[in-house]
């Protein structure tokens, strides 16, 4: 059906051997580099796109499960004396982010729409302000340096294949998550609150349920970072962490899962691109303007996302008598 | 007493600022429900034209009206050609608007340049009164006082004219709106204008307060404009001045008493009134 | 991916390949106009070592530079292309501390010499110290060496310190501190505020009461300006005296009228240095830049482009040990005199420099005039690896 | 007699959706002209083709003489031409009174005389004047949002289904006024509510599928037996 | 137990100085079919909203199988076994027709936190959803998206999402408002067939006179938000009150002949 054209099994293969022969045709170390945040961002997108897309919720504070994730592993590989704890310290981060995810959902989910947003937004400062403030742990703005991680980690080829590796999992886990009964239920939520509830459905036991899920696999995708970087600091509590998985997952279309993937390789290949255009041409010194017009022209053209919004042609070029096959169709309208 | 009447009179005059640097926004994000992330590079153009013409013509007033007019252009060019087909649908916008903020903001750095401008009081404002021994710097007395006018104005013109009610039907239903006649859009477009317009003139009075401009200095005043509008209860346009005067009180005041708990007043504020009051304090309960 | 570039091959002095210095730093954030000094200085630096061809050894140098934006993640990523994709010999950078720590590891993974500047911050030849990393730019602890060692001589005993709430401002403090007992004098309080505070009152307040007799302010960014206006309006110096770091020339015009006569420690100033770099360096700025004058930071990239050069001549190598073994304890004519690169922890030792703000015909701004000039020895820091 | 309103031939789409495919109406000066058909026959379509809110790609829509089809909404409604949506778009944020005041073009003594009159025909307006519209009961937005149309001097009212959720009483009242209304506008009336319907309609045409099926007077559809039973399910 | 499936004491709200509903109290045996009528604005959606649990009452009690569930929120009543349709047309916009049933089905079935299931084996839900597509003469459009449909669909997707909650008891609000005129006597009989089942209890809000009476077992009359009268749809309709405020004339016929 040309709806699931994008979660296509077939496509999505093919795109998937070609990701993993690339290593072996030449390609530059730091091209899989680039490919390797690729894939961790793409995973933290998608922890996002379950929230916005799936849930309706739109959250400020994704940041906090992400910087918890990085935080806690950081940390705990520099504590600890054998790098080879890795998996230790993933475990770690995972049931701390998901208690995190959980009080925070209590605490800011009575509150709606953009009042949730800000809420989540506050939260998210507090986690930001904590981190600048406990440098003794943290290392505050400076941020940690040196973490120790398991030489197969270090190693680019073999790093490259286990970021593709964890996208992979994630993905096939999220696309799970949403076409499963709960997922389906987080859909009905995200149409009609009030009415899910009198159909039966706990829905703040639901939208926790999501949180805690969303801010598990957010907090994996923030230690991945942490082993790529070998670096922490607060940034990964700030606003901007949390703007750029709502970046992603809009720029490829919310409620669509692959988007979100496409989206961190849109951000992540065009800033490098554009802000290394400063050295071909002195026009290109303002290179942060060029970044802005993207996001306008992916609005004004892509209104819902370039995977929504292709995926919305093809429905429309069908017939009328099948229209609308699609179990679903993603909102670009107003989820506040 | 004479310190807490002094710590609570600077903490009005803060708050008279933040409100007026939110003012805008109470219009455009509280009453229009647009994200608005582009509001402080709106704001900051406000500001530096201000500069710019104050610099060039010795004259303030000149100031605050190129300052405003520039914000009133910039604010209906944008909601002409990119706001305009996303009214109600947040997520568009705030890719939107995200994008108009670093276009914007890029565009002061090519103009003004990246660094830091001072920006000195007109010399009708500058000095200090006495007020229970404490020097009260004059600026702050002024910069009260255009925040209660704004303030009053702009009540006026929501609970007096058709304008207010208009922009709450059209933000619902637009289409219901026009089939009752009124080119909602226009409407909307000047509504959109005169918030961006009210968000540069106070920025053109903000500046001098701040002392020195530079061009992120609309992007680190915006948080605390969405703050205090969120506190207030989004929609309410007196409920936002409360929450301003209300967040540069309890600032000054943590400033003084609990300096190590001040960077996170505006955000703790914020969640507790939300804990406390889902739809902050004036909000209504949809 | 660290056995990709160390055996580059590019080091034998007969090669013909470019040598290439990698610079990352900020083109673009917050502090992009200090990024722009930095690398303006390291090209003149550079162009000036080598007497104008912009060559050692009969080979060229070849200066790329990456914008990190402030954010040490994208510092990393810009590091990591420079080294495998341009294979840099040498790196520089930043602007930014945090930025400037992340890219310690990698010069130790890489083996690749790395010459700090200007970030401050004493840990990076401190706690996060490899031997990798050399710095031309000088750290907190010298600032604070210069500026409390003044000040207790002079302004007072007692000291009230105003800094910004974050860990930029605690290391300051507790330099100064550090600085200030070893001078004899004592810090009565110490506040830390928030970076985008706009109303300083309370802070002011507070300092009026302490009972210090100065009043030390650091303050980085732009809330600079705004605080010495207030502490103008408000006639604070009626109470006590005042010192601070002072800011870069926009920084100073932003203070306006504010602080004429405003004295404190400066890491340079084009006007304080006299030595026959700085002429070179002052004449040609002027020249290349439309008249402007180097600035704060123009002096330790220019420094740093001077002991690169240097280095490389005296090693008639690029290879890293090499390299480390020319610059450790190496002495460098520099735009403020002579910069030696302890062997320790490859800090720097420079001139330092107490100025006055004076208002002069001619500039649009106080001009920093030369009250003092410390020597190296006198604001060494402690060796803190 | 003379014609108010025409529509000749309007083919509309929403999105990609090819919704009616060639509707005819005539609207004669002084009437009540019933547009009836069963439930997605594309009746409300209709009405917001007329009002330019989904406009008509192809055909001819003639009000008064002025082809009004490629107009937009606010500028149609300004020819004199009201409309209560089967939604009733009460705009639930806004008070009874706000609703009333946003709808009303000109507020001259004729108009305010008009207000007493819809106020008096549904007392419950009165009583609920300072509630807001969302906090209504569904009959009580029915009214408003009728009240809302009869206020202002209209030449045409376009009404989806104004029965809907009213007590019969109501519905009696609404009849009364609209045949009171007759005299002074014309009005194109959608109605499943046959009761009411044939009680008001003095011209009828029937809907299916987007296409105009059948035109005829009242008085021809009521003993029509095989019309009724062919596209109104009645009769049985 | 008591006698009755459900039950209201002395149920009152106020909103702000206007009391909605006044001191009702209300009893329904099992398995009856009930009507309630009244003016508009009497107060009978709200009455429903406080037994479904949207609204919490300011005073009195909702009691449900002999419990008292004032207190108990939405969802865990229409766990209980009531569901209930609204009046405003509230369904899922975005999702298909199919879909917003299945959900209710999946609902009444219980599988709403499983995750490793593929939706797809939820073949049953599926089946049973297009069984009351059909019954609701929606059958055909259960690709397309609910805020596609035509208002007469919309309340017929409506009556097919509280049919497949499979509720004990069902509260209609106006289920056939806006449905044409062909229509209406197809969904009535799926109400008939409800109530002549012998397992549903429901309870319907209606203006429609003629239809009321053709299916009740008795009636209720509000007024101004109190319980006016209660009985046999006879009894209700010699009412002079009932005839004067709330029929008017015009049903004078459908009453008598
Ligand atoms: N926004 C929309 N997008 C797609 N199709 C639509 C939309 N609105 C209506 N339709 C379709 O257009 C057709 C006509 O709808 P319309 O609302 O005009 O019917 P109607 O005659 O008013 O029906 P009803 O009696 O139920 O109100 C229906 O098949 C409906 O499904
Ligand atoms: N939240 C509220 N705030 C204030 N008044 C309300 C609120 N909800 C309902 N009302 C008022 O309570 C009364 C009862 O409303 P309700 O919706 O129950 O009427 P109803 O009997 O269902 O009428 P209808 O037949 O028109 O649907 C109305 O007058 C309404 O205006
Ligand atoms: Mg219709
Ligand atoms: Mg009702």
């Amino acid at each position: 059906m040309r709806e699931r054209i994008f979660n296509n099994k077939w496509l999505l293969a093919a795109v998937l051997v070609l990701l993993a022969i690339l290593p072996f045709v030449g390609t530059s170390q730091f091209l899989m580099l680039m490919l390797i945040q690729v894939f961790i961002l793409a995973v933290y997108g998608m922890s996002y796109d379950l929230l916005l897309g799936y849930t309706g919720i739109v959250s400020f504070g994704h940041a906090i499960f992400f910087g918890t994730g990085a935080y806690s592993v950081g940390i705990l590989l520099t504590k600890m004396e054998n790098p080879n704890l890795l998996f230790v310290a993933f475990l770690i981060a995972i049931v701390f982010s998901a208690v995190v995810a959980l009080l925070l959902g209590v605490l800011s989910l009575r509150v709606k729409d953009v009042y949730f947003s800000m809420i989540t937004l506050a939260f998210a400062e507090l986690f930001f302000i904590v981190a600048e403030k406990w440098s003794s742990l943290t290392g505050g703005n400076d941020g940690i340096p040196y973490i120790r991680v398991p030489e197969l980690f270090r190693e680019r080829v073999s790093l490259y294949f286990i970021a593709l590796g964890f996208l992979v999992v994630m993905f096939l886990f999220l696309r799970r998550v949403v076409d499963s009964p709960l997922g389906r239920v987080l859909q009905a939520i995200r149409e009609n609150e009030r009415r899910a509830e009198s159909l039966g459905y706990n829905v703040l036991q639901y939208k926790l349920v999501s949180i805690v899920i969303s801010g598990m696999v957010a907090a994996m995708a923030g230690g991945m970072w942490a082993v790529l970087q070998r670096y922490v600091s607060t940034t990964v509590f700030s606003l901007d962490q949390t703007i750029s998985a709502l970046l992603m997952t809009i720029i490829g279309g919310v409620g669509t899962l692959t988007g979100a993937i496409l989206g961190a390789g849109v951000i992540t290949f065009a800033n490098e691109w554009l802000s290394s255009l400063a050295s071909v041409h002195p026009i290109f010194e303002r290179w942060l303007i060029f970044f802005g017009i993207i996001y306008i022209v992916i609005v004004m053209y892509f209104p819902k996302g370039i995977i929504g919004t292709i995926r919305d042609k093809w429905a429309r070029s069908s017939e009328r008598g099948k229209r609308d096959a699609a179990q679903t169709d993603q909102r670009g309208k107003s989820v506040l | 007493m004479s310190l807490t009447v002094n710590l609570l009179l600077n903490g009005v005059a803060l708050g008279m600022l933040i409100f007026l640097i939110a003012v805008g926004l109470t219009l455009i994000f509280g009453l229009m429900g647009v994200l608005n992330f582009a509001h402080g590079a709106i704001f900051a153009w406000g500001a530096y034209v201000g500069w710019a013409v104050y610099g060039a013509t010795g004259s303030f007033i000149l100031a605050i009206l190129a300052g405003t007019a520039t914000g009133f252009v910039l604010g209906f060019v944008m909601e002409r050609f990119f706001i305009r087909p996303f009214y109600g649908n947040h997520v568009a916008q705030i890719l939107l608007t995200l994008g108009l903020m670093i276009v914007l903001t890029e565009g002061i750095k090519i103009f003004f340049g990246p660094n830091i401008l001072g920006f000195d009081k007109p010399e009708l404002l500058q000095g200090v009164v006495t007020i229970l021994q404490d020097p009260f710097p004059v600026y702050r007395i002024f910069t009260i006082g255009v925040g209660a006018l704004v303030l009053i104005g702009v009540h006026y013109l929501l609970s007096r004219t058709k304008y207010g009610i208009i922009i709450r039907a059209g933000v619902q239903d637009p289409e219901m709106v026009q089939a009752l006649g009124i080119d909602v859009r226009k409407v909307f477009a000047l509504v959109f204008a005169f918030g961006a317009g009210l968000a540069s003139f106070g920025a053109v009075i903000a500046g001098p307060s701040f002392g020195s401009l530079h061009p992120e200095i609309g992007m680190q005043n915006q948080l605390a404009a969405f703050i205090v509008i969120v506190i207030g209860g989004i929609g309410n346009f007196v409920g936002a001045a409360i929450g301003a005067v209300l967040v540069g009180i309890t600032q000054t005041l943590m400033a003084y008493y609990l300096p190590e708990a001040a960077l996170a007043v505006n955000v703790a504020l914020m969640a507790l009134v939300l804990i406390l009051k889902p739809e902050g304090l004036f909000g209504l309960r949809r | 991916g660290c056995s990709s570039s160390s055996t580059g091959g590019s080091s034998e002095s007969g090669s013909k390949d470019p040598i290439k210095v990698g610079v990352v730093t900020s083109k673009s954030g917050a502090l992009e106009a200090y990024g722009m000094q930095e690398i303006n200085g390291l090209n003149l630096g550079i162009k000036y070592a080598t007497g104008g061809t912009n060559e050692v050894n009969g080979r060229k140098i070849e200066v790329l530079v990456e914008d990190d934006a402030g954010k040490p993640d994208e510092g990393i990523k810009k590091a990591r292309k420079l080294l495998e994709e341009e294979k840099v010999d040498i790196l520089q950078g930043s602007a930014n501390s945090a930025v400037a720590l992340a890219l310690l590891p990698l010069a130790e993974e890489y083996k690749k010499v790395i010459i700090v500047d200007p970030a401050a911050t004493d840990e990076i030849t401190g706690k996060n110290f490899n031997k990798y990393v050399f710095r031309t730019g000088r750290n907190l602890s010298q600032d604070a060496a210069t500026g409390a060692k003044y000040a207790v001589d002079t302004l007072g005993k007692k000291f009230f310190h105003l800094a910004p709430d974050y860990v930029f401002g605690k290391s300051s403090a507790a330099a100064w501190k550090a600085a200030i007992e070893k001078s004899g004098g004592s810090v009565v309080q110490e506040e830390f505020a928030p970076l985008n505070t706009q109303d300083f009152t309370p802070y002011l307040q507070k300092a009026t009461q302490s009972g210090a007799d100065v009043l030390i302010v650091t303050w980085a960014g732009a809330g600079g300006a705004s605080l010495f206006k207030q502490i103008n309006e408000l006639k604070i110096a009626e109470k006590m005296k005042i010192t601070t770091g002072i800011p870069d020339i926009a920084g100073i015009k932003a203070m306006g009228e504010s602080a004429v006569g405003l004295t404190g420690m400066t890491a340079y100033y084009h006007g304080a240095a006299k030595n026959p770099e700085n002429d070179w360096l002052v004449e040609n700025h002027k020249k290349e830049f439309n008249g402007a004058p180097p600035d704060l930071f123009t002096a330790g990239g220019f420094t740093a482009g001077i002991a690169i050069v240097e280095a490389i001549k005296k090693a008639n190598s690029t290879d890293s040990e090499k390299l480390i073994a020319a610059l450790e304890g190496m002495s460098v004519k520099g735009a403020k005199g002579t910069y030696t690169f302890r062997k320790e922890d490859h800090q720097a030792l420079q001139p330092m420099y107490i100025v006055k703000l004076e208002k002069k015909d001619g500039f649009d701004y106080l001009v920093p005039t030369l009250v003092k000039e410390l020597s190296p020895e006198e604001t060494a820091p402690p060796i803190q690896k | 007699m003379t014609t108010l309103l025409t529509v000749k031939g309007i083919q509309t789409f929403i999105g990609q959706y090819h919704i009616l495919q060639g509707v005819d109406l005539e609207v004669e000066q002084g009437r009540v002209t019933l547009i009836l058909g069963r439930n997605g026959a594309g009746k409300t379509t209709t009405l917001r083709s007329i009002m330019g809110l989904t406009p008509a790609k192809q055909g001819q829509i003639v009000f008064d003489g002025e082809e009004i089809q490629t107009l937009k909404p606010h500028l149609i409604a300004q020819k004199g031409i009201g409309y209560v949506p089967e939604d009733q778009g009460v705009f639930s944020d806004l008070t009874v009174e706000e609703n009333m005041k946003l709808a009303i073009r000109k507020l001259d003594d004729a108009t305010r005389a008009r207000q007493d009159f819809v106020l008096d025909l549904f007392p419950d307006l009165k009583i609920a004047w300072k509630r807001k519209g969302g906090n209504l009961s569904g009959g009580q937005k029915q009214m408003l949002s009728i009240a809302r149309a009869f206020v202002n001097d209209n030449r045409l009212l376009l009404i989806d289904e104004p029965s809907k959720g009213l007590a019969p009483i109501v519905v009696e009242k609404v009849m009364e006024s609209i045949l009171e209304l007759k005299k002074r506008t014309t009005i194109v009336l959608v109605e499943q509510n046959f009761l009411m319907a044939s009680g008001v309609g003095d011209d009828v045409f029937i809907l299916d599928d987007g296409h105009t099926v059948y035109r005829g007077s009242m008085a021809d559809v009521r003993s029509d037996e095989a019309v009724k039973k062919k596209y109104l399910g009645i009769g049985l | 137990m008591s006698d009755y499936l459900l039950e209201t004491k002395g149920l009152t709200i106020q909103f702000g100085g206007h009391v909605a509903v006044s001191d009702v109290s209300f009893q329904i045996k099992r398995h009856t079919f009930t009507s309630i009528i009244g003016p508009n604005g009497a107060g009978k959606t709200t009455f429903f909203n406080l037994i479904s649990g949207q609204l919490k009452p300011t005073a009195g009690q909702v009691i449900f199988q002999g419990r008292d569930i004032t207190k108990m929120p939405v969802h865990q009543r229409t766990r209980l076994g009531l569901g209930r349709s609204f009046q405003l047309t509230n369904v899922f916009p975005n999702l298909s027709v199919l879909e917003n049933v299945r959900v209710a089905v999946q609902a009444a079935s219980g599988g709403g936190f499983r995750l490793f299931s593929h939706y797809k084996k939820f073949h049953r839900y599926e089946e049973r959803a297009m069984e009351l597509l059909t019954l609701a003469h929606l059958d055909g459009k259960e690709g397309h998206l609910a805020k596609h449909l035509s208002h007469g669909d919309k309340r017929k997707l409506e009556i097919a999402i509280l049919l497949a909650l499979e509720p004990d008891v069902l509260l209609l609000d106006e289920p056939t408002a806006g449905m044409s005129l062909e229509e209406v006597p197809q969904i009535i009989e799926v109400i008939r067939s409800l109530k002549d089942s012998g397992q549903h209890t429901v309870l319907l809000i209606e203006h429609k006179i003629d239809m009321v009476l053709g299916l009740s077992d008795a009636l209720a009359v509000l007024f101004n938000g109190k319980l006016l009268a209660q009985g046999s749809p006879d009894e209700i309709m010699q009412n002079e009150l009932v005839q004067s405020a709330y029929l008017g004339g015009l049903y004078d016929d459908a009453v008598n002949g």
